[in-house]
C-alpha cells in the first residue's frame, strides 16, 4: 500500500466524522433540500469527467469523457439549482400576503 | 496553472461545501449555503480547466452545454410534489459519471498495456461497482415514483439468492480484473453488465413507499463512489466532496428508518407494502364501527368559529396539489380570529421534509410549523385537529397495538383534539396498508373527497357565512 | 510550496472544522474535563520527542529529544489522569448515600 | 515496522481522539471517551517506537519515566480546586515539548549543514515562537493562580508598544533565520529567548480572575504548536490532534468571553481588575442602604421547613472547599421534606464547568445541577435561594445598570427567590470588582463567615433541631 492511499483514506475519514456531525443538526424542515443539496455535491466527479475529456485519449475522451461530462453536469446544475429553488421559497414570515 | 496553486484552489473548493452543508443546517442560512457550496463546485470546475492542459475544448464545451442545459431545464420545469423522482435521478446521474471516469480510467491503462497499482485498480472496480448500482437503482426508484412503473414489491422465489450470488460473481471478476496483468477488457464488460442489473435486481422488491430510504440510501452510495474516483485519480477534493455526501446519505437513511421504527434491513428485504396490503380491507377495527361523514358546509362553520386549529398534512395533500389552498384556508380561519398551527411529523409524506418544502412553497412561513415534540402537547387544546390527506402518521395503534406494523412509531396526537376533521377521498389506508381506528371515532368527523376539491369547498363555505 | 504541505494544510484544516463541531456540543457540565482532556491530547507531540530521542544526534538527542519526551509525558499521563479522575466523579444518581 | 503500516496506526490514533472527543460530550459517556483517547495516545507512542528505529533506549525510557512519573503524581495529588493550575501548568509542559522538538530539528540541520525546504523552515518558526509563548505563558497563568505572584494586573506605561515591538522582533529573526542558507545559531537564540520573554510579558498585565480565558486561549496555541511540528516532521497525526485541540481552545474561549459577554481583546489587553477594583470600596450602591445580617439557627430554621431550596454555589464555594458540606446540607433539607437544586451559570468558579466538577467530587449527582436557561424561571416558586460564595453571577446591576462593567451578562435570578440568603466571608466585592445591590435587598439576608465553617454550623444546627 502506497502512502498515497493513506493519506487519501485519512483524508476519507476526517471528512466523514465532520459529514455526520454537520448532518445530524439539520432539522427536519431541511431535510428535502439537504437531500438534493448534498446530492449536488456528490456531482464533483465532473473534476474526473473534465479531466478524461479534455485529455488526449481519441474515442474514450469523446464517448466516455463527453458521457461522463454530461451526466456529472446534470447532476450538478440540477442538484443545484433545484435546491435553490426549494430555499428561496422558504420565508421566515409570510411574505406573500 | 501551477500544480501546487491548483490543489490549494480545490481545498478552497472543500471548504465551500463544508461551510455550505454547515449553513444548510437552518432556515435561515440554508440558501446562502447552497449558494456558497455551488461556488465551490464552480472554483473546482475552473481550476481544473485551468489546471489540466485541456486539448478538446469542443467536448467539453458539449458536455458542458448539454448536461447543464437538461440540468437547468429539469430543475425549472419539475414539479415541488415529485421532488423525490426528481433527486432519485440527479443521483442516477452522479452514479453513471462515476461510472464512466472509471470506466475510461480503466480502458486507458488495458488499451494503453499499462499495468496499474493495485490500489489503483481496486478503488477503479469499487467506483463502476457503486456508481453502476447507484445508476439503475435510482432509475427504477425514479420509475417507481413516476409511477411509470407497479410501486408495489416484485418479487420472485430464490430473489435474495440470486442477488447474492450475482454479487459474488461481481466481486469475482472485479478481483480477476486487478489480479490479472494482461490486458483484458472480458471482466470489465462482466463487472459493469453485471452490476448494472444487481442495480435493478436490489430495488424492484421494496415498495414504492419506501423509496425515499433507498435515494437517501443511493445517494450515500453516489457520494462513495465519487469519493473512490478521487482515489483514482488521486484528487482530493472528490474525497472530501464525496465523504460528505457519503456520510449525509447514511444518516438521512438512519433517520428516516429511525422515524418509521424500522431497521434498513428491514427496508431493503422486508418487500413492505406488499404481505401487509392485502389484509388492510379486512382490518378488524373496521368491523362492526361506523365512520361519521360531514359535508363541508357543516365543517366550514365548525373551522369558522375554532379558537384554535392545528392542521396536520400528509401525503395526500402532496397527491392533490393541495398546499396553496390550505394556506388560503389558514389566513381565512385567522381573519375569523382563530389561531392556525400546522403538525408536521417527521415521516409524514414520501420524503423527509416532504411537508416543509410543499408548505414553503405555498409561502407559509416556516416558524408556523412545529415539530412533532413541539405541538403534541398542544393538541388537547386545541379545538379542531384538520387532518389532510394524513393517515399513518396519526393512527393511535402505533401506541397500543403491539401486532401492528407502525407499533412504536411516535405519532401526531391528532386524537387528543376536541374534535377532528379528516380529509381523504375515501377509506383506503395509507403507505403502511393498515386500518386507522382514529377515522372510527366518535369525535371525528370525515370529510370525503380530493383534498384540493374539499379545501376549496371549505374556503368558499367561510367566505359566504 | 510542496504538495506534502498542501495536504497537511488540508488534514488541518478537516480537523478544525470536526474539532469546532464537536466541541460546541460539549455542555457546560463537562468543560473542565474537556479542556484537561483536550489539552493531554496536544501532548501528542510526545510522537516528535520519541523520533529525536531515539535518533542518533549525540547531545541533541539526549538533551532535547530526552527533554522534550519528558515534558510530553507530564503533559500526557497527567493530562488524561487528571480527567479521568474528574471524569470517574461523574454521577448519575448519588450513589454515595 | 513498515511505514504502510505505522500511517495506518496513526490513522486509529487520530480515530481514537476524534471519537473520544465526541464522546466527551455527554457525562454518561465522557469517561470511556477519554479513556479511548488515551488509548490512542498509546498506540501512536508504540507505533512511534516501532517504526523510528529507536538507538538510544535509556534515553527514552529515563523520559518516558521521569515525565510519566511527574505526571501521574501531579494528576494524583492535585485537589479539585486546584484544577486551573494543573491544566495551565500541563499546557505549558506541552508547548515547551513542541519547542523542544522543533529546535532539535532546527539544530540539526544548522549544525549537520542541511539546509532545509522553506517550508519547513517557516514551520519550525511557528512552533518555537508559539510553543514558547505557550510556555512561559502558561507559567505566569499557573503562579497567577496559585497565588505565587500577584494576582492583579501588571501594567507599566507603554506596555503595548514594547510588546509589540519584541512580537515584530522575533519576526523579524525568525524571517531571517529561515531565509538564510548558511548556519547560524545566533537568530535560534534571540527567537526563543524573545519568545519566552514575550509570553511573560503579555500574560502578566492580565488579572488572575482572567486566568482561565488565557488558559484556554494558550492551550488552544499549544494544539496548534503541536500541529506545527506536525508539518515539521511530516506527521499527519500530530496535525490532526493538534488541530482538534487549537479548534477545542477557541471555541472553549469563546464561549467564555460570551459568557462573560466581554470580548477577548478585552480580556487580553483590557487589564480587567485594576481600574475597576479600586472604585469597589466607594460604590454607590453601598451608600446609605443597609444589609440584614442573620445567625447560623435562624438561617437553619427557615432552611430546615423550606419546600423549595435552590443553591447558587460561586467562586467562594471553591476558595472554602466545602463542597462536601454542601451535599450533607442538601441531604439533610431534603430528609426534611424539602427539595434541593443547584443552579450553576455558566462562569460560575473561575474556569468554565468548574462548580460542576467541586460537586461531582462531593457526589453530587450531575442531574442535579441545572443550567442557568433551565432553571431561571423556577426561581419565582423557590422559599430560598441559599448562596454560597457567589457574588457577580447574581448581580441584578448585570440587567439594568449600563453603565455596570458586567451589563448584559445574564445572571442567575436568585434575587426572584421568596428569601436569599447570602454566605460570604464579608463584603469584599467578588472577581468583577463591583458592589452588588442583591446584598441590600430587603429579601436578603447575610450569613457571614467562611462559606464551609457558615455550612458546618447550619448542617449542626438543622441536625439539633
Ligand atoms: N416522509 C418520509 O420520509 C417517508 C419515507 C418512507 C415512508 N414513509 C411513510 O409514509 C407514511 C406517511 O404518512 P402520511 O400520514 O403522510 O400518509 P399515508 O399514511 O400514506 O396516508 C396518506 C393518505 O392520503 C390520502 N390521500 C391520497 N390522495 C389524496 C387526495 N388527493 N386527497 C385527499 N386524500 C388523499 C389517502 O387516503 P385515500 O386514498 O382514502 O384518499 C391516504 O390514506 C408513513 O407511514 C411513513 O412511514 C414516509
Ligand atoms: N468560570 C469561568 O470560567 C470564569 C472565567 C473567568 C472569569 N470568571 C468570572 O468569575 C466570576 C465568577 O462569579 P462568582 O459569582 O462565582 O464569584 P465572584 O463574583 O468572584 O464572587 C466570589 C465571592 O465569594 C466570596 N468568598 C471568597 N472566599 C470565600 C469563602 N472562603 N467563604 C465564603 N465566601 C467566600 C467572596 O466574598 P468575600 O471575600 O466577602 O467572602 C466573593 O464575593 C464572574 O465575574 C466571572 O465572569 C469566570
Amino acid at each position: 500500500m502506497s502512502e498515497g492511499i493513506i493519506i487519501g483514506v485519512a483524508i476519507f475519514t476526517l471528512a466523514t466524522f465532520l459529514g455526520i456531525e454537520l448532518i445530524q443538526r439539520v432539522p427536519p424542515t431541511l431535510h428535502t433540500p439537504l437531500m438534493s443539496g448534498s446530492n449536488a455535491i456528490s456531482g464533483i466527479t465532473v473534476v474526473g469527467a473534465l479531466i478524461i475529456a479534455g485529455g488526449d485519449h481519441g474515442w474514450i475522451s469523446s464517448v466516455f469523457g463527453v458521457g461522463a461530462l454530461a451526466f456529472a453536469m446534470m447532476n450538478v446544475v440540477g442538484g443545484y439549482a433545484v435546491t435553490d429553488r426549494m430555499l428561496r421559497m422558504f420565508k421566515k414570515d409570510g411574505g406573500g400576503k | 496553472m501551477p500544480h501546487a496553486l491548483a490543489e490549494l484552489g480545490y481545498l478552497v473548493a472543500s471548504a465551500c461545501f463544508i461551510i455550505g452543508l454547515k449553513r444548510l443546517g437552518s432556515p435561515a442560512t440554508a440558501a446562502s449555503g447552497n449558494r456558497l457550496s455551488a461556488w465551490g463546485m464552480l472554483l473546482a470546475i475552473v481550476v481544473t480547466l485551468l489546471a489540466g492542459g485541456m486539448l478538446s475544448w469542443i467536448e467539453i464545451a458539449a458536455g458542458i452545454v448539454i448536461g447543464g442545459g437538461i440540468g437547468l431545464w429539469m430543475a425549472r420545469s419539475v414539479q415541488m410534489t415529485s421532488m423525490p423522482q426528481m433527486v432519485a435521478l440527479l443521483n442516477g446521474f452522479g452514479g453513471a459519471a462515476s461510472v464512466l471516469v472509471a470506466g475510461a480510467e480503466l480502458l486507458k491503462a488495458e488499451l494503453g498495456g499499462v499495468v496499474l497499482p493495485v490500489e489503483t485498480g481496486v478503488t477503479i472496480q469499487l467506483s463502476l461497482i457503486i456508481g453502476s448500482v447507484t445508476f439503475t437503482g435510482s432509475l427504477i426508484a425514479w420509475a417507481k415514483l413516476q409511477e411509470v412503473m407497479t410501486g408495489k414489491p416484485i418479487t420472485y422465489a430464490g430473489q435474495q439468492v440470486v442477488s447474492s450470488l450475482l454479487a459474488l460473481a461481481v466481486l469475482g471478476l472485479a478481483a480477476w480484473q486487478v489480479t490479472t496483468p494482461e490486458a483484458a477488457l472480458g471482466p470489465f464488460y462482466g463487472v459493469l453488465g453485471i452490476a448494472l442489473l444487481l442495480g435493478i435486481l436490489l430495488v424492484i422488491p421494496i415498495g414504492g413507499a419506501d423509496m425515499p430510504v433507498v435515494i437517501a440510501l443511493l445517494n450515500s452510495y453516489s457520494g462513495v463512489a465519487a469519493a473512490m474516483t478521487g482515489f483514482v485519480i488521486n484528487n482530493h477534493v472528490l474525497i472530501i466532496a464525496g465523504a460528505l455526501v457519503g456520510s449525509s446519505g447514511i444518516i438521512l437513511t438512519r433517520i428516516m428508518c429511525k422515524a418509521m421504527k424500522r431497521s434498513l434491513a428491514n427496508v431493503l428485504f422486508g418487500a413492505f407494502g406488499a404481505a401487509t396490503a392485502g389484509g388492510a380491507g379486512g382490518g378488524k377495527s373496521g368491523a362492526g364501527l361506523t365512520v361519521r361523514s360531514v359535508k363541508a358546509d357543516d365543517a366550514a362553520v365548525q373551522l369558522a368559529y375554532a379558537q384554535q386549529v392545528i392542521i396536520v398534512p400528509g401525503y395526500g395533500l402532496a397527491v392533490a396539489q393541495a398546499q396553496h389552498v390550505v394556506r388560503e384556508l389558514a389566513e381565512l380561519i385567522e381573519k375569523n380570529g382563530g389561531e392556525v398551527k400546522y403538525a408536521i411529523h417527521p415521516v409524514a409524506g414520501r420524503m423527509p421534509g416532504h411537508m416543509n418544502v410543499l408548505l414553503a412553497e405555498a409561502n407559509v412561513p416556516y416558524d408556523r410549523l412545529y415539530d412533532m415534540d413541539e405541538i403534541n402537547d398542544a393538541f388537547e387544546q386545541a379545538d379542531v385537529a384538520l387532518i389532510i390527506g394524513a393517515n399513518d402518521v396519526v393512527n393511535p395503534a402505533a401506541r397500543h397495538d403491539t401486532s401492528s406494523p407502525i407499533y412504536g412509531m411516535p405519532i401526531l396526537n391528532a386524537d387528543k383534539a376536541r374534535s377532528i376533521i379528516v380529509m381523504k377521498r375515501g377509506m383506503n389506508p395509507g403507505f403502511a396498508g393498515i386500518e386507522n381506528e382514529l377515522f372510527y371515532d366518535p369525535k371525528t368527523a370525515m370529510l370525503f373527497g380530493d383534498a384540493k376539491t374539499s379545501l376549496s369547498a371549505l374556503v368558499s363555505e367561510i367566505k359566504a357565512l
